[in-house]
């Protein structure tokens, strides 16, 4: 600090942390014959009360009983013998005790000293661990992250013990100055990536980063397209193994969710499970998530091209049987369709948002009886209401929502087609998602790439033991 | 009036230019559009769609005027000018006429909205029902100032083209051989019925009274022509696209052409465009209504020299239009009568505007003595 | 100045209620599929209208059913007004799918009928409208395997029937109108009978003004739609002998017609372009491989069509003098419309040419 | 930025291309599959009329009630070329029809007689033609068969579509009788089509013997019996029933599956073709021996016997078919092609009736049922 | 973690390449072309027609270990000077082009006889050329990724073809050697035709990564692609028969339409699929390969207006020269023989000069 006047630091750290901030500033006399003024600086929402009354308060206003004035590095020596707490530090610039007290530590100031003493009793109400809602397992482990960096910082500490575990925080937004924790495991990282990605989080100048979702839009490279770029979890032993795999998670300051870069198509079909089940059961599962995308995106639009264009194709079997639920329907194959899907996205959408107990309740409603009156009332056939249907359970199949949202949407463009152009516009449309999904790439690294060799992974995943 | 009321009092008049051009073309482009082709084609037969643009000399006539008188006072309209320079009682005279106008004008588009309910749609409601709720709602909407009525035209000008558009679809279906051969009927017959299409075109009188509320002075000449540009771009599409689809021949014997042409196309979501087409229509022919009504009002408030309200004014007036748009028969019994009053009406505002602007360019206001 | 307001309001709403309404909601309601128009000539030697029309019956257990009610009278009005006076409930017309003119009906003159439509607005224009022989409330009665009522019928066959024989879609009741009065047209309407295997389009009925002139049977029928219509399908074929015979399912384009007067005389060219696969040929050997014999086919098509449309031209200009090609329409619009000419007689004795056009698009999978 | 600009007119002008070429365009629409007739059966006849000859090619068709009951009604044509004869049927059809879902082909004697050429060109013609339907030959006009309401069946065709499928079991019929065999085995080198014959008495529809042809004409129509013989030569792997009889009240059944192999020898001019069948039954009835399964002795010699037998009737029927049928229905010319070489010109018929054909049967008895009764 | 990759693509890449420019649609109709000459044993002949890209690609690989950093076109410019060397690479372009349209113009008459008839022609080329210009915009990694898939489509497709070994008989295809070597030979030559285009591998090998391994890739991908060509002329002769196959015009279509599984459902619907995605895929190979000539004869300021233009000079060709099968082979007939001539000198002649000139022309050019 530059002046060792206690009142002119004082009002110097009022003004900068702002008035009307809850700033406490309690003063004290500190040893015994020439008292020395002496006070504590801190943000009373952040810090936890009683320890800083029984550990710093208590002892520097009972314990002291010397004469302090002009001991050399009194700061020092102070934090030495009279302050029992573990983590203490003595800092000497102005602005990093300012960006401290901000972050919920307490600063002791005493006249005539240029150094303040940092003590971390940061306290305040956070959320507990608790597994999180939408990842959950059978058989994994039930915590997840919370909103507090450090317990963040401390499972996923906990989990890897290796000294190359290396954390870099940067601190983002003018205003909200939260910090943003990067994890990597040295050894493994590919150098040029870690490059790439501390230059674009430098890059980010914006006023809040609120939540890691504006983080990702800033630092991806597709800004235009549906596919998801960065693969978020909220559960710390998925996230640490995808650092095993050489990727670097990235933990914003309140928010419970961490983001592994760079991030590839096949991240999103792997859940969690699939680590801890055996291989056949896992890679099973697997294979079914993939082939539900499959569903998802082409069974509605063959369904419309076997009625509408090309019907010779269906099979000799299902010729009555469809026909015979068709006749007498009002609205055209594609119409009916897209009907019943937007009522669906309705349905899930409106779910979504209510309260657990309403939302079952809506979808049981939503599901049958709009579905049977639509039959009934013979605006929609029910061959129709059966591939829709399986089509939404197949949506649901999809672990990462992320992903599942944008298969959702990528249903209709592909519908459009089929209907204006049969089998072909089937064909295009296929195309056209390999062609963009192999144009993508996260950080250099190909979005969507098969190698035979490394096909283990991806799509079976390969017993542990041999 | 306290701050709050004054501000509202204040932007209450002032207009944007898009807000101009809605009012402007909202006036010209009301129930008769529908119908253009029923007069013309007696003179103009498979030419009509070119007569109807020989018809917009009228309102560039009307708009020059308009424009002269602008340079000179832009801070009062028509009436207060009248008053201004002929005189209390000459200039109280003219502003009578003009009032008397905008009541019949009322009157016509309340009664042809009428037929066209009871005959289309809702068969069951007596007209005294209908014309009672249309003027109420144009009163209500006309009492809260120009600026709101503006609005509502505003959305009008995008249905209109909404349902302009379906119509282009009728291009596919038929042939161009309907039009050929093109200036068979002469020059003469072209003239004669772009005369008759000057009758579309009334309406543009209003920005003799709404020429000072536009915000951006500088830009009225461009506003006033855009809107007069899109009146006869629509009324040109709806001849070429009537002549086009049913030949002359039958437009001679149908009253409203144009929707035989939007009823034939189907469109594949729904098939009978007529629902759609009542309920568009009448929300245009709603805000035409309210803006005659407001036109009324303005004239109204410089009859009765500002005593009223406008609110009280719109309410008073009401039962007298509603008794009178029932009785519309045996006012105006035939078609010639009608005839009659357009034509009088135009050759009296073409007087009007070239007398104003005559006066306003010799005289100086201030040497104005009473008289 | 607030509660007078809300006491008129109040008190208006009161008075729109209490009218109350006679709509009925559409469940008690029969929908009319279609419209019968016939004529019959009672003993003392006056004509009698009778208009029956074929509508849905909704029964609750969801069985629809049709009926034919018809009404008598003097005339058009009469007619329609005993009609209505027998049903017992609330009819919908608008929905109507098929308007059925019997033959003797049209031969009087269908001006009466078509005014009507034309002035009533719940007319829907996008209704079929047939010539049929005999009596149209015995075509209602007609009971066809598989469809409710025979409106039904006629429209699925109305639908289809541009898939082959090169009919057109312009048969509906918006083409009459358009059709009737204009200048240099003419109105043409499909022929429907019962023959011994069911209802089933035997040809077309052609109008003079608004008076059917003649019936002219399918082959002939074909033949009239090739010149007069745009965009038509149809079967061609070239038949040497039982075993070897050529079919080609041609697709007509937009004709072209171009009207001139040379020393005094009206000259009518028309260009008609055809395009289409062939679906069975034994004639042409490996028309597959080789070009000249696709060209030599394409050649004796042209030949072939060409000779037919002159025949039918021939037959036309001297058998029924009457200009059933609309060719009188491009003159209309060659040398103006105001003149009223009689397009009828100047087409009968102008020279027509025909000029034809066959591409072969494609031959499906291989020649057997 | 102006690089920017550049894309964006360029992605308008395509958008704009895009937008005419696929909206502006007349496009044909295509209807549903309700609103089409499916067709499941196909007739061809022919009719002698002064003028030349008519084809009469009715379709048995489904229409499909609201209540969820499917029916099938007939839809006819009749017109001097098959082309004519579609367009002929439009015009009382109020469904364009769909091809693709045909069951059965039904060709009338006569019209097999006349020549089938005329057919299997449609296939080829109309891509959309599914050329997986039995092809039967017969006696009556068509419209016979389609008109017959059979119990249980929603048409005729359904009901002769089961009818070849159990004769497979029992009559030693193969299963190529297909339109796509058809188009595959006329025009072939050395091959000759062979379709079952149907008649119909008192509304009784059965299967009475197989129709032969040569090239793409009928040659002949054989009994059921001969044509069991002649499928046991001509089929590679078949199964049905022989019986054995001594007398009315003593005989063996033995339901039965053959295997065949043909060896060609060329000798000169002539071919000698030797045809080892081994055909290996099961027991199902026996009136004749007592002790068949317990006494190995009997079991070999009514093998023996049975083989005999069986080699006694195919050898007839070799015989016949040289002599009366003369028309090679036994594939053998196909072999002869295939060992001598293809396209030189030779009648695979002539050579095939002219040679000398050897027939060795071995019967083998492989289980004898649940025991004796 | 697969490590970075930059714009070079890696060997296995290259192989799927390589397959996917050469084989195209003519997989369908290789049957066709052989039959009417060789007969039973035309799968002899498809084997031999291998030679003709096996010579191209050890010319590559000894031409690729001279000049590993530069293509053909950069060493037929130092050869023989600017002017004349752009000519040639031109020349090379126009028959790239050539095969485009034939390409483009074939998948539209496939799909419009058996996928979707109710398409018009000018509907297909916009689409597809839309993708191929989407896809090649996108650079080499995508196409290469996109050919990956090919590979397995095309994998999937041969699986399938093996079902269909319990229909045919093996008697189709004896007596293998009836055929007079002579004949083989011939329709060796004509299957040669359907190799076309390996010359392209001079195009590519600069960009593989580490252009040691151009040996194998060329190895690998000859010895597929002649495995499938030999596989499906076999397994058409084996099913049809040779006296069927000329009856058809494209003859593997036919034999997947009979794929059947346990004769209920059938395969059509996967196999069409298959080839649609096989033709876009060739469309946007020679769509890059196209540009790659370009940008190399003169470089391209703006990327889409030129890829714009290319789509319309390959949809107005198509439309006028290549609309029906008939024009096609005309033109095809004539112009095919005299490309792969022209290709096959113009790259050997380069490769021959490049090889025996002693000093680096390459190098002196930077020298000077």
């Amino acid at each position: 600090m530059d002046s060792n006047s206690l009142e002119q630091n004082i009002n110097l750290i009022r003004n900068n942390i702002g008035t009307k901030n809850y700033l406490t500033v309690k003063e004290f006399y500190i040893g015994k014959e020439q008292p020395l003024d002496a006070a504590i600086v801190f943000i009373s929402g952040l810090v936890n009360k009683e320890i800083i009354d029984r550990d710093v308060l208590a002892p520097l206003m009972y314990k002291v009983n010397e004469n302090l004035t002009g001991k050399a590095n009194l700061a020092d020596y102070l934090s030495k013998t009279y302050i029992p707490m573990s983590n203490t530090d003595v800092i000497e610039k102005m602005d990093d005790i300012i960006t401290m007290i901000k972050r919920g530590k307490t600063a002791i100031l005493i006249n005539g000293m240029t150094e303040a003493i940092l003590i971390d009793a940061a306290g305040g109400e956070a959320r507990s661990i608790i597994e999180p809602e939408n990842e959950t397992t059978v058989k994994g482990a039930r915590d997840g992250f919370t909103e507090k960096l450090e317990t963040n910082i401390s499972t996923i500490k906990r989990r890897i013990k290796d000294k190359d575990l290396m954390i870099e925080t940067f601190t983002l937004g003018r205003r909200t100055q939260s910090e943003v924790a990067v994890f990597y495991i040295d050894s493994i990282v590919d150098k040029n990536i870690l490059n790439e990605l501390r230059k674009r989080i430098k890059a980010v100048d914006i006023d809040g980063a609120i939540s890691l979702g504006m983080l990702q839009q800033y630092i991806e490279d597709y800004t235009y397209t549906v596919f998801p770029q960065s693969f978020t979890t909220e559960r710390p032993d998925r996230a640490v193994a995808e650092l095993l795999e050489g990727r670097i998670i990235v933990i914003i300051e309140g928010y419970p969710v961490a983001m592994s870069i760079p991030s590839l198509f096949i991240q999103f079909f792997q859940a969690v499970e699939d680590y801890n089940q055996r291989t056949v059961v896992a890679s099973f599962s697997r294979i079914l998530r993939v082939f539900a995308a499959f569903i998802v995106l082409t069974l509605p639009s063959i369904y419309l091209t076997l009625i509408k264009y090309n019907v010779e194709l269906i099979p000799i079997k299902f010729v009555t049987p469809i026909v015979q639920s068709r006749v007498g329907i009002a609205l055209t194959p594609f119409m009916e369709i897209v009907l019943m899907s937007i009522i669906v996205e309705f349905l899930r959408e409106g779910g979504l948002r209510l309260p657990s107990k309403i939302a079952q309740t809506l979808s049981l409603v939503g599901g049958i009886i709009i579905g049977d009156t639509a039959i009934k009332s013979k605006i929609v056939s029910p061959a129709t209401l059966l591939i829709v249907g399986v089509t939404v359970v197949a949506t649901f199949l999809i672990p990462n929502y992320d992903m599942s949202l944008c298969i959702r949407i990528l249903q209709f463009p592909v519908l459009i087609l089929a209907n204006m152009m049969g089998i072909l516009g089937i064909a295009i449309a296929w195309f056209l998602i390999l062609a963009h999904l192999s144009s993508l790439d996260s950080f250099g690294v190909p979005y969507f790439e098969f190698h035979l060799s490394d096909l283990k992974d991806t799509f079976i995943r390969l017993l542990y033991g041999k | 009036m306290n701050n709050r009321e004054k501000i509202l009092k204040e932007n209450d008049y002032n207009l944007t230019s898009s807000q101009y051009t809605a009012v402007v073309f909202g006036t010209m482009v009301g129930v008769s559009t529908i119908s253009i082709t029923k007069g013309i084609v007696r003179y103009a037969h498979q030419d009509l769609w070119i007569s109807t643009a020989v018809g917009a000399i009228f309102p560039i006539y009307i708009f020059i005027l308009t424009m002269v008188i602008f340079k000179k006072s832009p801070g009062e309209n028509i009436l207060t000018l009248n008053r201004k320079y002929f005189g209390k009682f000459a200039g109280g005279l003219l502003n009578l006429i003009l009032l008397v106008y905008f009541l019949i004008t009322l009157l016509i588009i309340g009664n042809t909205y009428i037929d066209m309910i009871t005959t289309f749609s809702a068969g069951f409601l007596s007209p005294f029902k209908v014309a009672l709720a249309v003027f109420a709602v144009s009163a209500y909407a006309a009492s809260n100032g120009l600026r709101v009525v503006a609005k509502v035209s505003q959305i009008a000008l995008y249905l209109t083209f909404l349902l302009i558009l379906p119509s282009i679809m009728a291009l596919k279906e038929a042939k161009i051989i309907n039009i050929y051969p093109v200036f068979e009927s002469g020059f003469s017959g072209i003239v004669n019925g772009g005369i008759e299409a000057f009758k579309q075109y009334l309406g543009i009188e209003i920005i003799f009274i709404i020429y000072p509320y536009l915000k951006q002075k500088d830009k009225m000449a461009k506003v006033t022509v855009n809107a007069i540009l899109l009146t006869t771009l629509v009324h040109v599409w709806i001849g070429f696209i009537s002549v086009y689809y049913l030949g002359s021949d039958v437009i001679l014997k149908s009253d409203w052409s144009f929707l035989l042409v939007t009823e034939s196309v189907t469109i594949s979501l729904i098939n009978n465009f007529r629902y759609i087409f009542i309920l568009v229509w009448s929300l245009i022919i709603l805000k035409s209504i309210s803006l005659y009504y407001s036109a009324l009002l303005f004239c109204l408030k410089d009859f009765t020299s500002n005593k009223f309200q406008y609110k009280i004014l719109a309410f008073v007036v009401l039962p007298l239009l509603v008794l009178l748009c029932i009785e519309f028969e045996n006012i105006f019994p035939t078609e010639e009568i009608l005839n009659f009053i357009t034509i009088s009406y135009e050759i009296y505002l073409i007087f009007l505007g070239t007398l104003m602007a005559i006066t306003v360019s010799i005289k100086s206001p201030k040497e104005q003595r009473k008289n | 100045m607030k509660r007078y307001l809300i006491i008129i309001t109040i008190l208006l709403t009161y008075m729109f209620y209490l009218y109350g309404n006679t709509r009925v909601p559409i469940e008690e309601v029969d929908i009319i599929v279609g419209f019968g128009y016939d004529v019959m000539d009672k003993s003392n030697g006056q004509i009698q209208y009778s208009v029956p029309f074929n509508s849905y019956i909704f029964k609750p257990n969801e069985e629809k059913l049709s009926v034919t009610k018809t009404g008598r009278g003097k005339n058009l009005t009469e007619a329609e007004q005993d009609r209505d006076s027998k049903v017992e409930r609330k009819y919908i017309s608008g929905l109507e799918m098929v308007y059925v003119i019997s033959e003797k009906y049209a031969k009087m003159g269908i001006k009466d009928l078509i005014d009507e439509r034309f002035r009533n607005t719940e007319a829907n224009d996008m209704a079929y409208v047939v010539v049929c022989k005999g009596n149209s409330e015995d075509i209602f009665s007609f009971q066809e395997l598989g469809y409710i009522s025979t409106s039904d019928y006629i429209y699925g066959l109305m639908k289809n029937i541009d898939g082959y024989n090169f009919f057109s879609q312009n048969y509906k009741l918006i083409d009459v109108f358009v059709r009737m009065d204009s200048k240099g047209r003419q109105v043409l309407l499909p022929y429907i009978e019962i023959s011994k295997n069911g209802l089933n389009l035997t040809g077309l009925a052609l109008f003079n003004k608004d008076k059917m002139v003649k019936k002219i049977d399918i082959k002939e029928a074909r033949i009239l739609n090739l010149l007069r219509e745009d965009n038509v399908k149809g079967v061609l074929s070239i038949r040497k002998d039982n075993k070897k015979y050529i079919d080609f399912y041609a697709k007509s384009k937009n004709r072209k017609v171009k009207c001139y007067k040379e020393n005094g005389k009206y000259k009518f060219d028309i260009n008609l372009t055809l395009t289409g696969e062939i679906i069975s040929n034994t004639l042409y050997e490996d028309i597959l491989s080789s070009k000249d014999v696709k060209e030599k086919f394409e050649k004796d098509m042209k030949q072939q069509v060409e000779n037919m449309c002159n025949e039918f031209i021939n037959k036309m200009q001297y058998q029924y003098k009457i200009d059933c090609l609309e060719l009188g329409r491009y003159g209309a619009a060659e040398f103006g419309r105001l003149k009223n000419v009689d397009w009828n007689e100047i087409v009968s004795n102008s020279e027509i040419k025909v000029n034809v056009k066959v591409m072969v698009e494609s031959e499906g999978r291989g020649d057997y | 930025m102006e690089k920017n600009k550049k894309n964006k007119v360029m992605i308008i002008c395509v958008l704009v291309a895009v937008l005419i070429v696929f909206f502006l365009e007349k496009s044909e629409e295509a209807p549903n599959v309700e609103e089409l007739d499916i067709a499941v059966g196909i007739g061809y006849n022919i009719t002698e009329k002064s003028d030349g000859i008519y084809y009469d090619i009715p379709f048995n068709v489904y229409y499909f009630q609201e209540n969820g009951k499917t029916k099938s009604n007939i839809r006819q044509g009749r017109d001097k070329t098959t082309g004519q004869v579609k367009q002929e049927r439009q015009r009382e059809s109020p469904r364009s029809y769909s091809l693709g879902f045909e069951k059965v082909v039904l060709i009338e004697e006569k019209f097999a007689k006349y020549g089938i050429r005329g057919i299997l060109d449609v296939s080829f013609n109309l891509p959309k033609f599914n050329n997986d339907a039995f092809v039967f030959v017969c006696r009556e006009n068509t419209n016979e068969y389609f008109k017959e309401d059979i119990m249980g069946y929603t048409s005729t065709s359904d009901f002769l579509y089961g009818l070849i499928k159990n004769m497979q079991d029992n009559w030693f019929f193969g299963e190529n009788y297909k339109y796509k065999d058809l188009i595959l085995i006329v025009d072939s080198e050395g091959r000759n089509a062979v379709l079952p014959y149907i008649e119909k008495e008192k509304d009784e529809i059965a299967i009475k013997g197989m129709a032969l042809f040569k090239g793409d004409k009928l040659k002949a129509v054989i009994d059921i019996n001969d044509a069991k013989w002649m499928n046991i030569l001509r089929e590679k792997k078949s199964k049905g029933l022989l019986t054995l009889k001594k007398n009315s009240k003593e005989y063996i059944n033995s339901y039965s599956s053959s295997q065949k192999k043909v060896k060609c020898i060329k000798n000169g001019e002539e071919c000698k073709f030797i045809i080892d069948l081994d055909i290996s039954g099961d027991i199902i009835s026996n009136t004749m021996y007592k002790d068949l399964f317990s006494n190995t002795e009997t079991l070999k010699n009514f093998e023996k016997l049975m083989a005999s037998e069986i080699r006694g009737y195919l050898l007839d029927f070799v015989k016949k078919m040289q002599t009366d049928y003369r028309v090679d229905c036994l594939e053998l010319g196909k072999i002869a092609a295939a060992k001598y070489g293809r396209g030189t010109g030779v009648d695979w018929n002539e050579v095939v009736c002219r040679s000398e054909i050897e027939i060795n049967v071995r019967f083998k008895v492989n289980s004898v049922g649940r025991g004796e009764y | 973690m697969n490590k970075l990759s930059g714009n070079k693509i890696t060997p296995n890449e290259a192989v799927y390449i390589l397959i996917g420019i050469m084989l195209d649609l003519n997989i369908v109709s290789i049957a066709n072309a052989l039959v009417p000459i060789a007969k039973q044993t035309s799968w002899i002949s498809a084997l031999l027609g291998g030679v003709y890209p096996l010579y191209v690609g050890i010319l590559a690989v000894f031409v690729s270990r001279k000049y590993p950093k530069d293509n053909i076109l950069t060493l037929s410019k130092n050869i023989f000077g600017n002017i004349i060397g752009n000519i040639l690479n031109f020349l090379f372009l126009i028959s790239l082009m050539i095969y485009f349209c034939a390409g483009l113009s074939e998948v539209t008459i496939i799909s419009r006889t058996y996928v979707v008839p109710f398409l018009s022609s000018l509907k297909i080329y916009v689409s597809i050329l839309l993708l191929a210009a989407y896809t090649a915009s996108k650079g080499l990694k995508t196409v290469s990724r996109i050919c990956f898939f090919n590979f397995i489509g095309l994998i999937t497709l041969i699986i399938i073809s093996l079902g269909i070994l319990r229909n045919g008989s093996l008697l189709n295809v004896s007596p293998v050697f009836g055929v007079s070597l002579k004949k083989i030979i011939a329709a060796s030559r004509d299957s040669a035709y359907d190799y076309a285009l390996m010359e392209t591998v001079f195009l590519i090998y600069p960009l593989i990564e580490d252009s040691k391994k151009i040996k194998t890739i060329v190895l690998k991908s000859t010895a597929f692609i002649v495995i499938v060509y030999t596989w499906i002329t076999f397994i058409s002769i084996y099913y049809l028969g040779i006296d069927i196959i000329p009856k058809t015009i494209w003859a593997f279509v036919e034999v997947s339409r009979d794929i059947e599984i346990k004769n209920i459902t059938n395969l059509r619907y996967l196999v069409l699929f298959i080839l649609l995605f096989i033709s876009i895929k060739s469309m946007s190979i020679l769509y890059y390969l196209s540009l790659l000539i370009l940008d190399n004869i003169k470089k391209i300021k703006n990327k889409p207006i030129v890829i714009f233009l290319i789509g319309i000079l390959v949809i107005y060709v198509c439309k006028n020269y290549f609309k029906t099968l008939h024009d096609r082979n005309e033109i095809l007939e004539y112009a095919i023989p005299v490309i792969t001539i022209y290709n096959l000198s113009y790259v050997s002649v380069i490769s021959l000069v490049s090889l025996l000139k002693k000093d680096d022309i390459v190098g002196k050019k930077q020298k000077k």
